[in-house]
């Protein structure tokens, strides 16, 4: 079972990502987006970053990439795409996924630890977590102010899409605990058919309490229940990190 | 020489001595340019000698001084003289790390000047062949109630979010101080740090005659081209002056890719040397590279990609364009490294070629347009003894001689609102400080601390980065022995053993007798800091000509510290952990000599600017700092919080504020009701001080002075462990459950005060000072 | 031939930064600015000499890359070889 | 009255956001692009109706805010009450 972390010019945090996957058992590795083909991958994560500089609008530029087609096609076929930040914008922009993410409600760069609350825990990104959870991860992002249009709202919360809410620590919502703006406090959204998922919010920066927090690496670990059906396969190895320095 | 004089002369027009002195150059230099050519030199040769001999590049006024400097130690791997110094980490890892300002272009455009601050020491990072972990920034601006202020203040914390944040590099550390004296002179200085591989530091070298020359990275415009007169002037067109950008406009993605591509050159050994287009452009990477191996390079400035058309060989060797870089590797691996560039779109071409003249030849369209020995433009330049004149020092300010009827609580609320010491999260905030996965410490603690786990190393390093210029101008030399205790003190706070320095030099003119001798006085107390604090200065910058018409800057010696932790996860934090432990002062713990000269409470209530800094032991500083390692490494230390800008009160206002749930949930808005906040500590303490010295006892700023705490079975061994080390230690009092803060001071109470408010008005009061005008 | 594509965000999506610039205007003492909206415009260079095929490569590039349909609204002009703005040719809306 | 400013790099400043896309569009397979760059349209809606009142309005906007005069020019527009780019009335031209 095998994770492809896609990557571009600009993307930054594919080694995050590959680097959360191992730690949690599974095998990952990178995906040049110039590529033609997945190699058989079973779950993709388009990482975070800046896709291109986030010229002309955050992942525009890179949904036209060679291996996107394939993505493309992953994704129709049912196979789990997680889009973490930069990762996110690109699937909207392809329409993989409904709405578009405007800049933030205070027209700045924002890197905090955040709130959020895990409303459906029937998605292979999300099956380890509890119903109801209140999960810390940590943002940095420019333009992750989720926007639909009502008609779209409508639709996105009666097929019950919105994965996580940003929240207070006892779950309460209102705008003091909304980071960005996000409509209806919307912080990790699924396709309707619960394959493609995507957040703001980095889940591989959260991964072990000595860097914050560890919530982000259930996320990790759902993803390993729903490839492998191993609830706990802790990685004993110690883990290769992508050396490139 | 006479060789050169046989030799068929470059085309273009010939520099007149008034052309030379239109650049910049004295009459002195200009002769000693056509000593060494043998002959009156080109437009285009003047203007690459003026370049290379500038104060920029030559470091003319300042290298007697900073040859005086401390160099050597056991953990140095690269001293003064590449592009950024480096530390042997262990495991086979070299810490490369760097300061720099980039202060003028910041005034004029501050969103652009900051950012291209920041893509240029991450070049000097890259170009030593190591991968950048993590930026700092060390920034000073007027005060905040001017508009102009607040707007060169938003765009230069925009800036260098806007380029850290888009290569993926965390920015996790910085300091930032408002004075009037930075009116009209801002300073941004940026420190990167970054890994190598200790045997596969790369050099800025051009091996190998007939190697290949290859230029790759954005394209060449006329950006930051010197001879501003001089383009007026017959000679060349007015057009082209009218056509040069006043500021260089960064673009982070092209460096980001840039830096992937090279790091993959260098991870697949396909390369000779490397040199970023810093100061000087190509003039100095090609002169630099050739110079460092005895060899000479050819190349034709008609093959540099251009941005623009009509660019003359003169304008084309002077551009500083950024985001470019030079490379020299070998006729078989150039196969290899065109296709690293070719995976990364970037547009790379070879423009000439290693020889073994000693010369540096340009061409344009294989005309030749210059030609001048490489030697004479990196190493040749001028190196002047300016005279100076040190000001004695002053004498001590003291707590008796500053009558202060206002409240000591009173006071300590209006400093946590002072932008000097009030939190910087406003700032930070705007920073992605947790790409890449390994910042243990983020801003906001005494140092950075970030996980080498790229190198598969359980290791961390601690970095700070400080200069309290008040200190600094009140006594240059006493300030900068102050700079480095405290930043290394801050690194040892985390336990990390500090292990070398680099810093960044901002002065005003070295032609003015008073200000040489701030600098020289700085170099000096900064040398005998290190000495005494065993740790060794790997490089720095200097900038001089900080100064306008009406004032100078205060002298700012900044002080970038990098130490080493040898487990990531067991670093030592800023803030109270648990109720019940017992709070200590170590140190200079007799808070009744603290003398008050450049304090914030001074600055603030007396509105003076007189007196000397704090008092500073060198000895008891290096045992301190010992100690605090040490404490950490047994595991001792719950928490550790140097008293600097506000005294002991802030410092212990702070540790109150800084607990690990109060960190970690303060997520909402800076601005917003703190609603959202919880787990605040508070503390209990008691200090010794004489009636009148209140106020000098909880505001001085005594150096040397840290409150730690420890858990209560800890007690006992660790008083024993300081007094091992003969540093003074004192128990003052207990962490408090109850979100209070009380000190008693001989039998009184003079604050006792409700943290939640206190943070209140700590956390928002920039962003405040910011936003409400 | 010049070209030029203009993005503007749709008039029901909110625009963060018109309203922040708005607002700054209002600080700044201009008043009577009944509202601001920010938008894009790109300059493009053509080629072509063939007015018909430069409109028709500009609405395509608009459709594929410059905008997103689900938030944005685009507007095209052809120019001449004429300064940005001065001679205009024709112009032609879309909803991208 | 309506108005438009326009902002646009100036010609020698680095306009890497153009071309970041001016790639992509070659990238895409749109030929015989020359040069793309990219600049900021401000609609601005005014409470007066005079036009020498908006334009002057605007005019000042410009330079204080909406331009950053070291690396950006600008250019005015005065519309009537149609729609944007419609009903050219006037225009202006400034380096900031
Ligand atoms: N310009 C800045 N950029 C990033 N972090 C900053 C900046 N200024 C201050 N900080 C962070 O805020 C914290 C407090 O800074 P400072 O008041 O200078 O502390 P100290 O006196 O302990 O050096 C530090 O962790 C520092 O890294
Ligand atoms: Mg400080």
């Amino acid at each position: 079972m095998r994770v492809g972390v896609v990557y571009y010019p600009g993307s930054n945090c594919e080694q995050d990502a590959v680097y959360a996957c191992r730690l949690v058992g599974l095998d990952a590795e990178l995906v040049w987006h110039k590529q033609e083909s997945l190699d058989g991958c079973d779950a993709l994560i388009l990482a975070g970053g800046f896709s291109y500089g986030d010229h002309l609008r955050c992942g525009a530029i890179a949904q036209f990439s060679p291996v996107m087609k394939q993505v493309e096609r992953f994704a129709s076929d049912g196979g789990p795409v997680l889009g973490i930040c930069n990762g996110f914008q690109i699937l909207v922009e392809m329409g993989l996924l409904p709405g578009a993410l405007l800049a933030n409600d205070g027209l700045k760069f924002r890197c905090q630890d955040t709130r959020m609350q895990v409303e459906k825990t029937d998605s292979p990104f999300t099956n380890a977590y509890a119903e109801g959870q209140i999960l810390r991860l940590n943002m940095a992002h420019y333009e992750g102010n989720y926007f639909a249009d009502e008609a779209t709202l409508a639709d996105i919360e009666q097929h019950q899409q919105v994965v996580m809410r940003f929240c207070g620590p006892n779950g309460e919502r209102g705008a003091e605990h909304n980071p960005n703006g996000s409509i209806n406090d919307i912080a990790a959204l699924r396709n309707r058919a619960g394959n493609v998922m995507g957040l703001m919010p980095h889940p591989e920066r959260v991964l072990t309490p000595e860097l914050g927090s560890a919530d982000g690496r259930l996320m990790f670990e759902s993803l390993r229940v729903a490839l492998t059906g191993m609830a706990s396969a802790e990685n004993t190895e110690p883990l290769e990190v992508i050396a490139d320095v | 020489m006479s060789e050169i004089a046989e030799r068929p002369r470059p085309q273009g027009d010939l520099a007149s001595e008034a052309i030379a002195l239109e650049h910049g150059m004295t009459s002195d230099e200009y002769a000693k340019v056509c000593e060494i050519l043998d002959r009156q030199p080109t437009v285009t040769e003047i203007g690459m000698y003026s370049v290379m001999w500038s104060e920029h590049c030559s470091y003319k006024s300042s290298r007697v001084h900073l040859k005086t400097l401390p160099v050597e130690g056991d953990a140095v791997l690269q001293g003064p003289g590449e592009n950024a110094g480096a530390v042997d980490l262990g495991d086979g890892i070299a810490g490369v790390f760097k300061v720099e300002s980039h202060n003028h272009p910041s005034y004029i455009e501050p969103y652009q000047g900051a950012a291209t601050g920041v893509g240029g020491i991450l070049r000097d990072i890259i170009t030593m062949g190591a991968r950048p972990l993590a930026l700092l920034d060390s920034l000073r601006f007027g005060q905040l109630d001017s508009g102009k202020n607040r707007h060169l203040l938003d765009g230069v914390v925009g800036g260098i979010a806007g380029y850290g944040n888009c290569m993926g590099i965390p920015t996790v550390g910085g300091e930032i101080c408002f004075d009037p004296s930075y009116d009209k002179n801002p300073l941004v200085n940026a420190m990167c740090f970054g890994i190598a591989p200790a045997d596969r530091i790369v050099k800025a070298v051009a091996d190998g005659v007939g190697n290949p020359v290859i230029y790759v990275g954005a394209k060449t415009g006329r950006d930051g081209i010197y001879g501003v007169s001089l383009l007026a002037s017959a000679t060349f067109d007015a057009e082209a002056a009218e056509k040069r950008p006043a500021v260089q406009v960064g673009d982070p993605f092209t460096e980001k890719v840039l830096m992937e591509a090279c790091l993959e050159i260098i991870n697949k050994d396909l390369l000779v040397g490397m040199q970023d287009f810093g100061g000087a452009g190509l003039t100095c990477a090609t002169s630099e590279m050739a110079s460092n191996s005895g060899n000479g390079m050819e190349i034709d400035v008609a093959l540099v990609p251009r941005r623009e058309t009509g660019l003359s060989p003169y304008e084309v060797m002077l551009s500083e364009s950024q985001e470019r870089m030079m490379l020299v590797t070998t006729p078989e691996m150039i196969g290899d490294v065109m296709d690293i560039f070719g995976k990364w779109d970037l547009d790379a071409v070879v423009i000439g070629k290693v020889t073994d003249d000693g010369l540096l030849r340009v061409l344009e369209d294989g005309v030749m347009v210059a030609e001048v020995p490489a030697h004479s433009l990196a190493e040749d330049g001028p190196c002047y003894s300016r005279p100076y004149t040190i000001a004695d020092p002053p004498e001590a300010l003291c707590g008796a001689d500053l009558p202060c009827d206002v409240d000591p609580a009173e006071v300590l609320k209006t400093l946590l609102q002072d932008p000097n010491i009030a939190s910087k999260r406003w700032v930070f905030q705007q920073y992605d400080q947790t790409v890449r996965y390994n910042t243990v410490q983020r801003a906001g603690g005494e140092a950075a601390v970030i996980w080498l786990k790229e190198a598969g190393s359980d290791a961390a390093v601690a970095i700070s980065l400080d200069g309290n210029p008040w200190y600094a101008g009140l006594d240059a030399r006493r300030g900068a022995q102050l700079a480095v205790a405290e930043a290394c003190r801050n690194v040892a706070c985390t336990g990390a053993k500090p292990l070398g320095i680099t810093n960044c030099l901002n002065f005003g003119s070295p032609e003015i007798e008073e200000r040489m001798g701030q600098f020289a006085a700085a170099v000096q107390g900064m040398g005998e800091a290190c000495r005494a604090l065993d740790v060794p200065v790997t490089g720095g910058n200097v900038s001089f000509y900080n100064e306008t018409v009406e004032t100078p800057i205060l002298p700012t010696p900044v002080v970038g510290a990098v130490g080493k932790l040898d487990r990531y996860d067991a670093s030592v934090r800023s803030g109270f952990v648990a109720a019940g432990d017992t709070v200590w002062l170590v140190g200079a713990v007799d808070v009744s000599d603290a003398g008050l000269g450049g304090s914030a409470y001074v600055r603030e209530f007396h509105d003076r600017r007189a007196g000397a800094p704090p008092a500073l032991d060198l000895e008891l500083e290096a045992r301190l700092q010992r100690f605090l390692v040490a404490a950490a490494a047994e595991g001792l230390l719950a928490s550790a919080k140097d008293c600097s800008d506000g005294g002991f009160a802030v410092a212990l206002a702070e540790a109150c504020f800084a607990t690990p749930e109060a960190a970690r949930t303060d997520a909402a808005q800076a601005t917003a009701p703190r609603s959202a906040l919880s787990g605040l500590l508070g503390a209990e303490v008691e200090i010794r001080a004489s009636g009148d010295g209140v106020h000098a006892a909880l505001f001085g700023e005594t150096a040397s002075r840290v409150v730690v705490s420890s858990r209560a079975g800890d007690d006992v061994a660790l008083a024993a462990l300081a007094a091992r080390h003969d540093v003074p230690i004192a128990a003052i009092g207990k962490v408090t459950e109850a979100a209070q803060l009380r000190i008693d001071v001989a039998g009184e109470t003079p604050v006792q005060e409700d943290i939640q408010e206190l943070y209140a008005t700590w956390s928002g009061a920039l962003a405040q000072a910011m936003e409400n005008n | 031939m010049r070209g030029q594509v203009v993005v503007r965000l749709k008039r029901e999506v909110l625009d963060p930064q018109g309203v922040t610039i708005g607002k700054a205007l209002d600080n700044l003492g201009y008043e009577g600015v009944g509202s601001l909206r920010q938008g894009k415009v790109f300059d493009v260079e053509l080629e072509t000499n063939d007015p018909a095929a430069a409109r028709s490569a500009l609405e395509s590039m608009a459709r594929d890359l410059l905008a997103n349909p689900v938030i944005e609204d685009y507007e095209i002009q052809l120019l001449d070889e004429g300064s940005a703005g001065e001679g205009l040719v024709t112009e032609e809306e879309g909803r991208a």
